[in-house]
């Protein structure tokens, strides 16, 4: 099992190294090969040490350690991970879903230049991504962490002779970078207060160490959301993953949807304990959730990208895993990022071939009638959108997604109008995910299609789809049909649960489910109603108030605004300012006095023979006006 | 005594600045002739008698005509004088007048506590304190003046040469 | 006797290229580049000779040899685990500099090699000189080929530059020897002994007021070299000027023996006054940090860019040396080492550029990785490297340092923490600016040949190597850093616990912490 | 009665000083040195003469014989500078002055 675990990591890495170096000088056929390969293997060893675990169940997890890092000053991290049920469910995710991805791109992005760097790239991710979730210690962790936004970067700006693309590449990673340098900071006062940063003793040493809802554990855990946050593109470090839509579509798919975003899931979910013992912390937790859901369902309903509506949907979706993670319903958070990686992938997948089919067209207004065209695009979209907007009963949305309301409703630490708005954005998700299915495929075809997908890509799409369906029937809900092992499961994961009600009130669940399923269905009849003869942009045109509203959610809110006012600006206009070193000055200003002097005493070298005896002789009558004064006093 | 060196000092110190402040070269070397011989006065009342002559033979004498001789060189006339007139502007003098002053100022309070008599020191005993004492110090001196001599000589011999060149 | 050797290879390697280099240039090159290794062979046989669990940091080989007897100045080299280590970097990053301009440098190429040779002995030197007026010849001697190598074979402003470095770092030095003079006079007056030797002033008592003003002469002196904050104008114009090899010496190595000063020479002689210091010194540190990188990223000049960020890693450095915790310490110790080889490859590699585009202005480059994705591949791997990321021996260097600055000062820690962010942004722009984003002038450039290939990839396999595995290096530096340590904290207030405070009333804590401080574990 | 044949000295001396100061003409340059010169001899001769002591004559001699050579080659001098340059004019020789700032 060992042997396994650490073939999950490593063959990444080692594939990465191989593409990176010498790729430019393999066919491509042999670098795709190696790119898919590689995960494909990652992928196997994962099941194969799956099945290990659930087999042995060990109750703390499997550890295994490959050396100590380092050993300083008590400071002793090792190479190590650790498998518990989280890390299991997240590792068979990101193979599984990464290896489908890989297929897919080694066809989309045939033709592109940079083909062995864009799997050394890839297969760099899922390495970082793989040892980000297995690391068995916060250093190693921050090791994945900040080796996932390196390849976000990478891939953000995959294109790179496109200013815009590097712009947006350079957003995602010093963006990010605050969060981490908040996350970096967590560790460091992790490490000053518990002596360690190996995850497993921190949790447990916590309850002991920290006084639950003291101001210094709720600062710690506020440092923890700085770096999740950050990672996860929630407010208010939002604005970095819309721009990253500018990378390939299958980076979108896996970095910026399926797995790397939800880091700042896995980090909370994984710190919990430290967050049970910061209630102020888990509360703001919960509410940048909320708040994020909501914010950026308004912002992809007037998105006109297709891949920006996505990029917004992901940053709600994810809002939804905050929430349950504020409201402590772990493995509802856990559950929905299950469900989330496939029908996300699918839906950036499935765009990714109407995109291709379009010329590279991103704008949705100027898409429309692909279905025929592309059926297995159209019908693997439908689901996923059917999966987004948790469309009752036969979509894994709908199960993870009423997990986390139920949560929200049930939870001691929930509050009434967290659940509403998650109701309520239950409505919007549908609206704009809807709203991209009839532009994009329904009504009249407006360009004639360029490219069709390969075989590989169908499969793949084809494969994602039966996933987004069927994903959520391991979490079914009690009220339903009491089948959820892999919420059983996940709980091993977590030693602190909240105590939830939800054993007690099957009614109130039903009523849930119901009014999100009616709130869904309603959200599809308003996208259809509206957007099959696109009403809204009627009204958008008419009224300057909606036009307004229409360019304030457009612009996301006016955030990109807002920081670069705040802080682009302004530290762009003093570095500029000051490009020429303002201390400089100080010795500059001490050698041009030096010149200033040199100027004045050589002027009174002029040459004259009387100016000199002048001199002597002023020189003489000092001396003997010194002389004198000294005598008589 | 006292009346001759009170006279010849009166007439030193006025016959100085004719000549410093004259125009005409030949009229400041007369000048100077004359402020050479109230030295040589003063200096016989205050008790040198052989200095004194000394004085008027090598002063008054000897550089005396060496001036003469270059003034005659240098063939100055009438528009020399109105150039020297010209570069006495009182903007020159102002600053070294003041400077002057307080030195002067300095030179008379200074001097004017140092009391005494003069003694006469007749030139048997400053033979004797030459040739003596200060030996070296006489030779030393003949070698200045061999030095000067060929310096002079040495400038004179570039002239010539360049005279002839020119021609 | 070896320490002497090690000192005079380069010497006599530099003097025979010369000699050679009348004749032919690539003899020349090929004598600096054979002396340079065997200079680096004969510093790993030293490694064999180190005993990495011994207790004491005290020096495992010495050489002493009396020179003037009557004033205490002796020909005393010694070194231990922290001067070996930077031995073995300079004596690796001499074959680098050589290997560096085999093509950059084609005027007075003997002179040349002359120059860098004597250098590389001169830094030796420094770093294993045990007597402090050895020390300060060692020191001097440094600026004699530095400045030439700038002067002479400089690019556009070098006169300026070299006159700019000489100044600066002279008048540092000059106080640094009234510091030398001074504690050789003070331990002279309390024991009758007149003596230069390193061990023997150690522990010279003295008023604190004393020590305080000789601590600052050596603090300048070494402060202006490594250089932190407000001294650090005249590196931008030195490095931007400087040809290739001058670049690499001076940013991997002449910074370096700045902070080698400081650990070895102002903390254990002084350590009441460094620890004195220490709340100032940190804060120049930070504010260096965040200055340098503000600066870098703000340059048109890519040379100039990698200059600054030298001046934000090294207040690392100085935050690390000055936080005195054995975390920090052992950063500061990585990041010195890291620093060298990231930077270093960085100048090499804005010197290839410049080689190959005969520009280094940013709004003529860009888009180089098309036709020479080696340069691209390796600007973007080293300037990874510079921002730290983990993997790369700079982030371990970084990390250590912000973790045992953060035991001692939160404030310290949390601002130069904004130091990550702000080295992303520097960072990113390098990359942008060079090797992606449009091709506005249409380069094609000639990629890396085997030669630079080779070098890069040494320096980025070392990297990675400390990254992933910085124990060896922790191991060579731990005894005389512990040895550095005691110093540092044996005159002030008790330890609060093993895993290092110096002193915590003098460096308060948030007041909300202080009930955990009670309960710190040190270790698990 | 020496405190004013010392003070005539002094005035002479500054009389001397003021002349170097104010004139352009070399000639007159010169005769004002050898006012200075002879002033100087004065003071010391009648030094002498107050401590009843023969040096201060001696030195007066040693001045001469200075004062001598120094109009002689300050005549041959002036001579062969009026030659080059046909005038007598001191600020016309100012090879001596700072032409220029120092280079950066």
């Amino acid at each position: 099992m060992s042997i396994a675990l650490w073939t999950v990591i490593i063959v990444p890495f080692v594939s990465a190294f191989v593409l990176l170096v010498i790729g430019a000088y393999m066919p491509k056929k042999a670098a795709g090969a190696i790119g898919c390969v590689s995960v494909g293997i990652s992928w196997v060893a994962a099941m194969f040490v799956a099945s290990d675990f659930l087999r042995e169940m060990p109750p703390d997890g499997f550890r295994t350690t490959l050396y100590t890092w380092m050993d300083v000053g008590g400071l002793n991290p090792g190479i190590a991970v650790r498998l518990d049920a989280l890390s299991l469910v997240m590792i068979s995710v990101i193979t599984f879903v990464g290896f489908l991805i890989h297929i897919y791109a080694s066809q989309s992005m045939y033709d592109e230049d940079g083909y062995s760097r864009f799997f050394g790239y890839m297969n760099l991710f899922v390495g970082s991504m793989l040892t980000l979730v297995l690391a068995d210690n916060l250093l190693l962790l921050y090791l994945g962490w900040e080796g996932v936004g390196l390849c976000s970067y990478l891939l953000i700006g995959f294109w790179y002779k496109d200013a815009t693309n590097g712009r947006a590449a350079q957003k995602a990673f010093i963006v990010t970078r605050v969060g981490d340098t908040a996350l970096a900071i967590a560790l460091f006062w992790l490490f000053v207060s518990f002596g360690t940063l190996d995850i497993k003793t921190i949790l447990s040493a916590a309850p002991a160490k920290l006084v639950a809802g003291s101001a210094a554990a709720t600062l710690l855990a506020c440092l923890i959301i700085g770096g999740a946050v950050g990672k996860s593109a929630q407010i208010p470090l939002q604005t970095w993953l819309p721009d990253a839509m500018a990378g390939p579509t299958p980076v979108s798919a896996l970095i910026h949807a399926a797995t790397m975003v939800t880091a700042g899931v896995y980090l909370i979910a994984r710190l919990h304990t430290l967050f049970t013992l910061a209630p102020p912390a888990m509360f703001a937790v919960a509410v940048i959730g909320t708040l994020t859901l909501f914010y950026s369902g308004f912002s992809a309903l007037v998105q006109r990208d297709i891949k920006r509506v996505l990029a917004y949907s992901t940053i709600s979706q994810i809002g939804y895993m905050f929430l349950a993670l504020g409201v402590g319903a772990w493995t509802a958070a856990i559950f929905h990022f299950f469900t989330h990686a496939f029908f996300k992938a699918l839906l950036f997948l499935s765009a990714g071939v109407a995109i291709d089919a379009q010329h590279h067209e991103h704008d949705i207004f100027k898409m429309g009638g692909l279905k025929r065209a592309l059926p297995i695009a159209y019908w693997t979209f439908l689901i996923g959108a059917a999966s987004l907007s948790a469309l009752p009963l036969v979509t894994a949305g709908f199960y993870s997604k009423d997990s986390i309301i139920w949560g929200a409703y049930s939870s001691p630490l929930g509050a009434p109008w967290l659940w509403v708005l998650a109701l309520i954005s239950t409505f919007i998700t549908a609206v704009y995910s809807f709203r991209v299915v009839y532009l994009v495929f329904h009504g009249e075809q407006k360009m004639e299609v360029s490219k069709h997908p390969g075989v590989l890509m169908n499969l793949v799409l084809v494969v994602l789809a039966f996933f987004s369906i069927t994903a959520g029937f391991i979490g079914m809900p009690e009220s339903i049909f009491k089948f959820d092992p892999l919420v059983r499961f996940l709980k091993t994961a977590f030693n602190t649960i909240p105590a939830y009600q939800n054993h007690a009130n099957h009614a109130a669940e039903v009523m849930l489910l119901t009014i999100s399923s009616a709130l869904g269905l309603l959200g599809i009849f308003t996208a259809f109603s509206y957007y099959r003869h696109n009403r809204f942009a009627w009204i958008v045109d008419r009224s300057p108030f909606a036009k307004a509203i229409h360019s304030f959610f457009f612009s996301g809110w006016g955030f990109d605004w807002l920081y670069d006012l705040l802080f682009v600006r302004p530290y762009k206009t003093f570095a500029y300012w000051n490009r020429s070193d303002a201390i400089d000055n100080v010795f500059t200003g001490l050698a041009s006095l030096a010149r200033i002097g040199n100027s004045i005493f050589s002027s009174l070298q002029t040459g004259r023979i009387r100016n000199y005896a002048a001199s002597l002789i002023l020189g003489a009558a000092i001396f003997t006006t010194i002389v004198i004064l000294r005598t008589k006093l | 005594m006292i009346g001759v060196f009170y006279a010849s000092a009166l007439i030193g110190f006025i016959a100085a600045l004719l000549a410093i402040t004259g125009t005409n070269p030949m009229r400041a070397l007369v000048n100077l002739v004359v402020v050479f011989l109230a030295i040589s006065s003063v200096l016989w009342t205050v008790g040198a008698p052989f200095t004194a002559a000394l004085q008027i033979l090598i002063y008054a004498g000897a550089i005396a005509v060496l001036f003469v001789f270059a003034v005659m060189m240098l063939n100055l006339g009438e528009e020399t004088i109105s150039r020297e007139r010209e570069w006495l502007h009182s903007s020159v003098w102002i600053l070294p007048m003041a400077i002057a002053i307080v030195l002067a100022i300095q030179f008379v309070t200074a001097f004017a506590r140092q009391g005494g008599n003069p003694n006469l020191i007749g030139s048997k005993t400053v033979g004797i304190s030459m040739f003596s004492v200060y030996m070296i110090a006489v030779e030393l001196a003949s070698l200045l003046l061999v030095a000067g001599l060929i310096a002079a000589f040495h400038f004179a011999e570039v002239l010539r040469r360049k005279e002839t060149e020119d021609d | 006797m070896k320490l002497t050797w090690l000192i005079l290879i380069p010497t006599i390697g530099g003097i025979l290229a010369w000699i050679a280099g009348k004749r032919n240039t690539l003899a020349c090159r090929w004598i600096a580049l054979a002396a340079a290794l065997a200079d680096f062979a004969l510093a790993l046989s030293l490694l064999a000779q180190l005993d990495v669990s011994a207790i004491s940091g005290k020096p495992f080989v010495q050489h002493r040899v009396p020179w003037v007897s009557a004033l205490g100045i002796n020909y005393f080299v010694a070194t231990d685990g922290l001067g070996l280590l930077l031995i073995l970097l300079s004596t690796s990053i001499g074959i680098a500099a050589v290997v560096a301009s085999w093509r950059e440098i084609t005027d007075h190429v003997a002179e040349f090699h002359l120059a860098i040779m004597v250098l590389l002995s001169a830094i030796i030197g420094t770093f294993t000189a045990y007597n402090l007026v050895l020390f300060y010849f060692f020191w001097e001697l440094m600026l004699v080929p530095m400045y030439f190598l700038i002067a002479v074979w400089g690019h556009e402003n070098r006169r300026y530059a070299a006159i700019k470095f000489v100044l600066f770092t002279f008048i540092g030095s000059l106080f640094m020897l009234a510091g030398i003079l001074g504690i050789h006079f003070v331990h002279a007056g309390t024991s009758g002994i007149y003596t230069f030797d390193l061990p023997d002033l150690q522990g010279t008592i003295m008023p604190a007021a004393t020590a305080m003003w000789l601590m600052l002469g050596f603090f300048i002196g070494f402060a202006v070299k490594i250089p932190a904050f407000p001294l650090h104008t005249w590196l931008p114009d030195a490095h931007t000027e400087a040809p290739t090899a001058g670049s690499l010496h001076l940013a991997a190595l002449l910074l370096k023996t700045g902070a080698y000063g400081l650990l070895r020479f102002a903390i254990p002689l002084f350590p009441t006054a460094s620890l004195q210091i220490s709340p100032l010194a940190m804060a120049l540190g930070v504010v260096g940090v965040i200055y340098g990188a503000i600066l870098s990223f703000a340059q048109q000049d890519l040379k100039r860019m990698v200059a600054y960020t030298s001046v934000s890693h090294m207040g690392f450095v100085i935050l690390g040396i000055y936080a005195g915790t054995e975390l920090a310490l052992q950063g500061a110790i990585i990041a010195i080492i890291c620093h060298a080889f990231a930077t270093g490859a960085l100048f090499l590699i804005v010197g290839m550029i410049q080689e190959r585009t005969h520009t280094r202005d940013i709004a003529h480059l860009g888009g180089l990785w098309a036709t020479a994705p080696k340069i691209g591949g390796f600007t973007l791997f080293f300037a990874m490297a510079a921002l730290s990321l983990p993997g790369l021996g700079n982030f371990i260097g970084e990390f250590l340092i912000l973790l045992g600055t953060f035991q001692v000062s939160r404030t310290a820690a949390v601002i130069a923490s904004i130091g990550l962010v702000v080295s992303a942004i520097y960072g990113l722009r390098l990359i942008q600016a060079s090797v992606l984003g449009p091709n506005v002038k249409n380069w094609t450039l000639s990629d890396l040949n085997a030669r630079e290939t080779a070098v890069l990839g040494a320096f980025a396999a070392i990297l990675l190597w400390i990254g992933l595995h910085p124990q060896p290096i922790i191991e060579t530096a731990r005894t005389s850093l512990i040895q550095i340590r005691q110093d540092f904290i044996a005159t002030s207030a008790p330890l609060n616990s093993d895993s290092g405070r110096i002193n915590s009333t003098i460096l308060p804590l948030n007041k909300f912490e202080s009930r955990k401080n009670t309960g710190r574990s040190t270790n698990d | 009665m020496i405190n004013h044949a010392m003070m005539f000295a002094g005035l002479l001396f500054v009389i001397g000083a003021v002349g170097i100061m104010i004139r352009r003409n070399l000639l007159f340059m010169l005769i004002s040195v050898e006012l200075m010169l002879n002033a100087a001899g004065l003071a010391i001769a009648v030094g002498g003469s107050k401590w009843s002591q023969p040096d201060g004559q001696v030195f007066l001699i040693m001045i001469f014989v200075a004062a001598a050579t120094g109009v002689a080659v300050g005549i041959s001098l002036l001579l062969a500078n009026y030659h080059e340059r046909k005038n007598v004019d001191a600020d016309e020789l100012s090879l001596m002055r700072e032409r220029e700032p120092i280079e950066q």
